[in-house]
């Protein structure tokens, strides 16, 4: 079902679920970073940016998740978990963020293996997204399958700006029915032209995407490219920083501490680790299987596009293109695995 | 009071040949000096590692003293004055930070100056005070 | 062209102005720019470094902010002159506490970026020996000349830069390149007892005397000298030092400027040889010079 | 000047006088450069010079320290080069120094000047072995007015805004990685005996993270601004490292990279050193 | 998981008397790790450490606490505790509740206690970070270096062989001998200098134990106590071992172009030359520099007399490296050089001359064979004035010490002036006579009383060429006259200073000097022989000025040291010292730059298979422990056992955390 609503509704609506729920969408600081950041007002919502700096992911998938506290006392430890999860809304994420949720929702929900943590938090998240007019040079989501600047995948409502200050608004899965719903009074009922002029915008928002990878090329190509001399060197600017992976929609690798407070409380925390760290593969004795650059950059690019399409049968990649911009020495993921030999 | 008295909590890392010494001469001397200053001894202040010091305010530590020998005295001939150059930067450091430059302070005792010892303990408390009633 | 900030002082402009008109007459011939500072003030000397720290700082301080604005060095002929303003620069370069009084009292910042030296030091060093060398039209020869330094101008021993303290040399090789011989003597820094001269006059010719027995007894038959008040005692005193001390004595004393003025072709009347109590003129006509 | 550069390095890897040549080339759009290696005396082609070339080469000395390299400096990079060489990471024959003249650099992201660039008296590189192309140095001299004027703020002001600042932070570590003198083959960071930093990922832990970081480059960093561009979420650290460096030349007079014979400030000393502050 | 048995202390009343001590047992016990925790009358009582030991066997600990007094008191106690309960003496930590608690906060008793808790939970901490420590052991070269002939190195040379080591002696002249082979008789005996020193020479000469190296210099010093590793140049002496010492050769040598700086440039000196008559070893040596066979290639005239064959055109000079345990470094002075005194003449006027020129002088040996005369004109003296002080006691020429013998060898020569030529009259003028010393005093007295030396209190403003004479014009403050002497020659007390090089020689051994260039001792009390360098010693006046019987007695106190050194078999090394952990070396050379000790070494070395890398290693037999280098590694490669980073850091998270009962 599609319905219109105004930038001005927009607000309103805005204004209605932030007394209700934690709504994160996009905020701008003093230094001109925009992050998701949790709302206060509805005039805080920064819509100009088309990306991000770094993903909604850790909204869901929390960069430190407390997973519980544990308590020493005379009889032995108790076990306390870490905090619920509130009611979440993600607004005005991107197509190629929503579609990183749904990337992620699927390893997190494995064949018998459930994440509980994240499994939890996305079932109380509501994702608003906003589709994309103008891409910047490093976008790339249309050399995906699903990829589009107009993606419904992993969005619970997707708003298509079809003309100025008018949003076509799709509800996609029944939590984002539910919201449409529950705040029906900020939406009229989309006509056919509204619907078709979404395909001229989809049709206009694409073509401005220049680069175009040929995914199913790239596959073929990582497959026998393990041990290539092409990595030998491809490394070599890259500075082993976790920068692309922490802006990554759909990097998920973690690592599991504990930390004590004092004699008698501790914590056991997740936090997000990166495959480009050096300690992501070393063990207590100290072997460390990806010992150089060169290996743990292959692994980024190994797993991303050829393991993970043997899984699960799509690219660990939604095209956001952030990696790119993040990256301190400007690798760009689309060189790197084009020209691999 | 008595409670608020409790909260401040002091860290003093005293050189084991000066200072260290000179806190037991206060012991000797039986002057009366705040309780908040909890010492770990160091073999000198050449051996202070600026991070120890970043990790007790981390940690929650409202003051830290740092106490070494006299210039020229140190046991280890110049691990003093190694000290005396990292404290000014590091209290500089600390206090872009936003850690007030009252919580962090150096003090030369000798292993003769337990007065002394009482002495700077004391004024350490005030200051910490200080920032702490007052902001 | 050298280009230097000049500081004549009052003894130039009254009692020696024979110095003053013969420095500036040497340096026009030598092509080197004195500016005079307008407005120049007193340098303070004697009354005011021994009253006042500041006083004695600020007043050549004035001079100095001067220079430093036209990014000159400043120079001064007059010994005492040369001494305070030297003596200002050094204090207040090494006393923050007095840099910042003195900044107060004169209303201007001074960076301590001009140098002061002694004209002959300027000769000397910056122009060069060897360029006056080139510019002599009369070689001093056969004249003997006692270089008497005074005190002022070596000392203390911050101020006598390149050059020795106890035995100075700078006229000496200015001497030597004017054709002259300089006379090997110890005199050269001995007081003249100018504190005394109104005080205690007898002190000052004594002392006075000392040194102009011992440049005759080396041999000199003229006395060289940069300070005017080395002048006025050497050569204004003399009559009646050598009635006190039963010797004829009738050696001339002249300012260097002079000296280097006779070099350069200039005769009596330019450098103002009359001006003098023991006239240089038999001697120099006996030598062949005037 | 591209071709210039490209024959210099050309003629070095041609005369086996280096293994490797590090230099700059375009990256994925107009506005960005990237590190480029360059092996081959026939692939020198690609090596450009621009204004967006914000990179600090110097960081990859570290990397190849068996290797005889060439790399291309900007005039402020170079202090980088010499600071490195001092803390004995390779040798001066080791590393040919190409210095390139710069008129300033701008930050990808935001396209505008590097604040270091507008007061920069090495636009014309100093201590180079080449050196290609003329720069004109900025007039005034480099100044710490943004620091004085941070300084002036309270305690608790400062650490409002550093707590601001450190809840952004993703702890990606690209910081420390793009930093030249954060070449520890182990970083305090990353050990666990002791475990000097928690890899719970909040404000003030990642706090603690730069503070010690800043502390670690003391007297080392040259206030390159490699660790300020390269932050993901524009977490402005040149406020820090050029507190180190007011902080250098003020307490030890000491400019990292300057002079190659003096000691860094933190390992030396000086029995007339000053210790106003000490009780 | 450590097993932790923690025991406070009552001391008496002293602690119980302010601290709960049965509340900071209780605590104790709910500590992870800890095992047991009792609280005791007097822990460091025999029944109190018997309770420790009983306890450790009951609940099989394997370290404790000791909740008492200052460790600095009793750590040592219980070390010796834990190691006849068969425990590492490493395992214990003191929390000191006495001096830090009870005796300084006894006006709160409730604070105080959980101070005294809080100070048992760090030490708790600690102690789980504490590792087994071992006692280690370097191996030692029993042979030692002495650096330096004078009077100094001999005697240490005597001393260290007499004791049955083996001594290699370095002197860089051809002769050893040394300053005191210059003198002409010494205060305050007037004994002939050669007299007394000549048969040490010898004996050094005749001592199977020492090898004497002469024309010989130390190049380059590696290795650390017990195992230095030391370069040294044999100059080519151009005279091999076939010589006799004859001396025909140097009688016959046609060259005397060059002045002789052992007789302060006052006398000619041939091209082959041998120091001074009594010369050990009596072998002449070549200076190429002037020799006219080197210059030109003709000559030759030593070879021919040579009734040995022993001269030797073509030897080469040769650098050998041997291995010492010890050495002792007598490098000895060189006066102060008065040509920066303008008042003095600049060093210009001929007949104001040092002191050292005036001993060769009277020295029957010296240059005139004794004959006063002076340098101008060869004319005898009658007045002489003496000037003390001369870059002693001057601020103005950085030299504000005292060089301890001028004012001692002045009135010695003006006392030999006057026993040479009685006629002779001698002025002296001085700051303030300092003749601390045996029979000093005495002596300075009687060169006033019995040989009617004019002692002048004041300094000299001038001294100057009249004539043949020279004027010395000073102040007599005592008079408060001002006083003009004519006299036929000054002689200046010139103050003792370093020998040139001395810094750079210092920088051999990593020594510390003062900014005179002297080198540090340890400690000016109580290691007054000793350096920063472990197994280096000073003696002499390379150390500071000093007269001889100091030295001598100060070169026999290196000898001292280098035995008892030598009489162990193997060095003791306490664990408490730093080392390195070369993974994590980043190899930047901090902590070999701040090390006061030069304990830390720098080594390419295969850290990893296949990865070698430069990186730091710590000299376990030379680091003290200091933990400077710890304090400077950003890399945090280096550790200090003992005050390790995880004990401290654990102490620091402990001392903020508050403290909790479950």
């Amino acid at each position: 079902m599609a319905y219109l609503i105004t930038k001005e509704n927009i607000k309103n609506l805005l204004t209605d679920l932030i007394k209700l729920k934690a709504v994160f969408a996009p905020k701008k600081d003093a230094e001109d970073t925009v992050l998701f950041g949790k709302l206060s007002s509805s005039s805080e919502w920064h819509g100009d940016a088309l990306l991000t700096h770094t993903t909604a992911k850790d909204k869901v998938y929390l960069q430190s998740e407390t997973f519980f506290k544990i308590k020493r006392n005379k009889s032995g430890v108790t076990i306390e978990d870490g905090p619920e999860p509130e009611e979440t809304v993600i607004f005005g994420c991107r197509p190629c963020d929503a579609r990183g949720f749904d990337i992620i929702g699927k390893l997190f929900n494995w064949s018998n293996f459930v994440d509980e943590y994240y499994t939890k938090r996305i079932a109380k998240t509501t994702i608003i997204c906003i589709s994309c007019e103008k891409p910047e040079s490093t976008c790339f989501c249309t050399s995906f399958t699903k990829g589009s600047p107009v993606n419904e995948t992993g969005s619970d409502v997707l708003l298509t700006n079809i003309k100025d200050g008018k949003y076509l608004a799709e509800s996609i899965t029944d939590k984002g029915r539910k919201l449409i719903g529950d705040n029906s009074k900020y939406f009229t009922e989309a006509s056919k032209a509204d619907e078709e002029a979404k395909v001229t915008f989809k049709a206009e928002a694409e073509k401005k995407i220049a680069k175009k990878l040929d995914l199913a090329e790239v596959k073929r190509k990582l497959e026998p490219a393990f041990e290539s001399v092409y990595w030998d060197t491809v490394h070599l600017p890259c500075v082993k920083c976790g920068a692309c992976t922490f802006v990554c929609p759909t990097c998920y690798c973690f690592d599991i501490t504990e930390k004590a407070f004092d004699n008698i409380n501790s914590v056991r925390v997740r936090s997000w680790d990166t495959c480009m760290n050096e300690l992501f593969t070393r063990m207590a004795g100290g072997v460390n299987p990806r010992t150089d650059t060169k290996k743990r950059f292959r692994q980024r690019f190994m797993h991303k596009f050829n393991y993970h399409v043997d899984n699960f049968k799509e690219e660990l990649c939604t095209g956001c293109g952030r990696c790119i911009k993040a990256c301190p020495v400007s690798i760009d993921i689309r060189k790197v695995i084009e020209e691999i030999r | 009071m008595e409670s608020k008295v409790k909260e401040i909590n002091i860290v003093g890392f005293l050189c084991n040949w000066c200072s260290y010494a000179g806190a037991d001469m206060t012991g000797l001397g039986r002057n009366i000096y705040p309780s908040n200053i909890k010492v770990i001894r160091i073999p000198c202040t050449g051996r202070m590692d600026p991070m120890m010091i970043i990790e007790a305010f981390h940690n929650g530590a409202d003051g830290v003293l740092v106490s070494g020998c006299h210039p020229g005295d140190c046991h280890y001939t110049e691990g003093n004055f190694y000290w005396r150059r990292r404290y000014p930067h590091l209290k500089s450091l600390l206090e872009h930070f936003g850690v007030d430059r009252r919580r962090f302070h150096a003090s030369w005792v000798s292993a003769s100056e337990g007065k002394k010892f009482a002495e700077v303990v004391k004024k350490v408390y005030a200051e910490v005070k200080d920032w702490k009633d007052n902001g | 062209m050298l280009k230097v900030a000049y500081f004549p002082g009052c003894s130039l402009s009254s009692t020696a102005k024979e110095y003053d008109i013969s420095t500036r007459l040497v340096c026009e011939d030598l092509e080197i720019d004195l500016v005079e500072i307008p407005d120049w003030i007193c340098c303070g000397a004697t009354t005011a470094h021994i009253t006042s720290e500041l006083t004695a700082a600020a007043l050549p301080a004035k001079s100095l902010v001067w220079a430093e604005k036209q990014g000159l060095n400043i120079t001064s002929p007059c010994s005492a002159c040369f001494s305070r303003l030297k003596m200002a620069h050094l204090h207040i370069e090494k006393d923050p506490k007095l840099k910042k009084e003195v900044e107060e009292v004169i209303g201007e910042k001074y960076n301590g970026k001009t140098e002061v030296m002694h004209l002959t030091r300027i000769l000397i060093e910056q122009y060069g020996i060897e360029n006056i060398k080139a510019k002599i039209k009369k070689e001093l020869k056969g004249l003997k000349i006692a270089c008497y330094y005074g005190c002022l101008m070596t000392r203390p021993a911050e101020v006598c830069v390149n050059d020795r303290v106890e035995n100075p040399m700078l006229m000496d090789n200015l001497v030597k390149a004017l054709g002259a011989e300089p006379v090997k003597w110890y005199y050269k820094t001995e007081c003249c007892g100018a504190g005394f001269s109104l005080t205690k006059t007898e002190i000052a010719r004594k002392l006075s005397g000392d040194i102009l027995k011992e440049a005759k007894d080396c041999g000199a038959d003229l006395v060289m000298v940069a300070c005017p008040l080395c002048h006025s005692n050497l050569d204004a005193r003399q009559p009646e030092i050598a009635k006190l001390i039963k010797t004829e004595l009738n050696i001339p004393v002249l300012y260097f400027t002079q000296v280097l003025g006779l070099a350069l072709g200039y005769n009596s009347m330019d450098l103002m040889l009359n001006k003098h109590f023991i006239n240089p003129k038999p001697l120099l006509k006996a030598k062949g010079i005037l | 000047m591209d071709k210039e550069l490209q024959e210099i390095i050309k003629k070095l890897l041609a005369e086996k006088k280096v293994d490797w040549a590090i230099g700059y080339e375009k990256a994925y759009d107009e506005l960005s450069t990237r590190p480029a290696f360059v092996q081959d005396a026939n692939d020198t082609a690609r090596l450009i010079f621009n204004k967006y070339c914000i990179n600090n080469l110097g960081l990859y000395l570290t990397k190849f320290k068996k290797n005889k390299l060439a790399v291309v400096c900007k005039g402020c990079d170079i202090a980088t080069v010499f600071e490195l060489i001092k803390e004995k990471q390779f040798s001066r024959e080791n590393v040919v120094v190409i210095g390139v003249a710069c008129e300033g650099v701008l930050d990808k992201k935001t396209g505008k000047q590097l604040e270091k660039c507008e007061n920069c008296r090495v636009k014309q590189p100093k201590g180079a072995d080449f050196t290609v192309g003329t720069g004109k140095d900025s007039a005034a001299p480099k100044n710490f007015l943004d620091v004085v004027e941070f300084e002036k703020k309270s305690s608790k002001e400062k650490a409002e805004f550093w707590n601001r600042q450190f809840e952004k932070c993703i702890r990606c570590y690209a910081c420390r990685n793009v930093c030249p003198v954060c070449y520890c083959p182990d970083c305090f960071a990353n050990r666990t005996m002791p475990e000097y930093l928690n890899k719970n990922v909040d404000a003030e832990e990642n706090k603690l993270f730069h503070m010690i970081r800043m502390q670690h480059v003391f007297g080392r960093c040259t206030d390159c601004k490699a660790c300020d561009t390269a932050c993901p979420v524009n977490i402005p650290l040149t406020l820090l490292t050029k507190k180190l460096a007011k902080d250098a030349k003020e307490l030890f007079n000491y400019e990292s990279g300057a002079d190659m014979d003096v000691l860094p400030p933190l390992s030396t000393y000086n029995e007339a050193d000053s210790e106003s502050d000490i009780l | 998981m450590a097993r932790i048995g923690v025991f406070v202390c009552h001391c008496g009343t002293n602690i119980s008397g302010v601290v709960d001590v049965s509340r900071v047992a209780k605590y104790a016990e709910s500590l992870p790790g800890v095992k047991v925790a009792v609280d005791y009358k007097f822990m460091c009582s025999d029944p109190g450490q018997n309770t420790i030991i009983d306890a450790i066997k009951t609940h099989n600990l394997d370290r404790i606490v000791v909740s008492a007094c200052s460790p600095r008191m009793h750590e040592l106690t219980f070390r010796n505790t834990l190691e006849r309960a068969g425990l590492n003496p490493y395992m214990v930590e003191m929390a000191n509740i006495r001096e830090h608690v009870s005796w300084v906060h006894s006006d709160n008793k409730e604070l105080a206690t959980e101070k005294a808790m809080k100070l048992m939970e760090m030490s708790v901490s600690k102690v789980r970070r504490s590792e087994v420590l071992t006692k280690m052991f370097a191996p030692i070269e029993k042979r030692a270096l002495v650096i330096g002939g004078g009077i100094a190195g001999i005697q240490a040379a005597l001393d260290i062989a007499a004791a049955g080591y083996k001594v290699v002696l370095v002197e860089k002249e051809s002769s050893i001998g040394g300053r005191m082979a210059q003198l002409d008789k010494t205060f305050p005996t007037l004994d002939c200098s050669a007299c007394i020193l000549t048969p040490k020479m010898v004996a050094v000469s005749q001592d199977k134990n020492i090898t004497l190296l002469t024309y010989a210099e130390v190049t380059e010093v590696s290795g650390f106590i017990g195992q230095f590793e030391v370069k040294i140049k044999k100059k080519a002496k151009s005279v091999n071992s076939k010589c006799i010492g004859c001396g025909v050769c140097v009688t016959k040598c046609p060259n005397k172009k060059s002045l002789s700086d052992f007789d302060g440039r006052l006398g000619p000196r041939k091209a082959i030359y041998t120091l001074f008559p009594q010369a050990v070893p009596n072998v002449p040596v070549i200076d190429r520099e002037t020799c006219t066979f080197f210059l030109t290639g003709k000559c030759k005239i030593c070879e021919k007399v040579c009734p040995t064959s022993a001269v030797d055109y073509t030897q080469q000079d040769e650098l050998i490296t041997e291995k010492f345990g010890a050495v002792v470094v007598a490098t000895g002075f060189d006066i102060y050089d008065h040509s920066s005194y303008g008042e003095y003449g600049y060093g210009e006027i001929k007949d104001v001359i040092s002191s050292l020129q005036f001993e060769r002088l009277i020295s029957s040996s010296g240059p005139t064979e004794g004959h006063v005369v002076r340098p101008s004109d060869q004319k005898e003296v009658k007045n002489v004035v003496f000037i003390q002080c001369v870059g002693s006691r001057d601020e103005s020429k950085k030299r504000p010490y005292c060089s301890r013998v001028c004012c001692m060898y002045t009135a010695k020569q003006a006392m030999l002036l006057k026993d040479h030529y009685p006629e002779t009259q001698s002025y002296v003028f001085y700051i303030d006579i300092r003749a601390a010393g045996k029979n000093y005093e005495e002596f300075v007295q009687r060169a006033q009383n019995d040989y009617g030396v004019v002692y002048l209190r004041g300094r000299v403003s001038k001294i100057y060429e009249r004539g043949n004479k020279l004027l010395v014009k000073g102040a007599d403050t005592l008079s408060g006259a001002q006083v003009e002497i004519e006299a036929d020659l000054v002689v200046l007390a010139n103050g003792l200073e370093p020998r040139k090089g001395a810094k750079e020689f210092s920088q051999l051994f990593h020594m510390s000097s003062d900014q005179y260039g002297f080198y540090n001792e340890l400690h000016p009390k109580l290691a007054p022989v000793e350096t920063a360098i472990s197994g280096v010693f000073v003696a002499g006046c390379c150390q500071s000025p000093k007269d001889i019987p100091d030295t001598v007695a100060m070169a026999s106190a290196t000898a001292a040291k280098v035995c008892a050194i030598f009489a162990k078999e193997k060095m003791e090394v306490e664990p408490l010292i730093a080392g390195v952990n070369q993974l994590t070396c980043s190899g930047c050379e901090t902590c070999y730059n701040v090390c006061p000790y030069s304990a830390i070494e720098m080594k390419d070395k295969e850290v990893k298979r296949g990865e070698v890398r430069h990186v730091a290693e710590v000299l376990e037999s030379v680091c003290k422990g200091c933990g400077v280098c710890v304090g400077a590694c950003y890399s945090k490669a280096v550790d200090l056992k003992g005050f390790s980073e995880r004990q401290i850091l654990s102490q620091v998270e402990t001392a903020t955390m508050p403290i909790t009962n479950s």
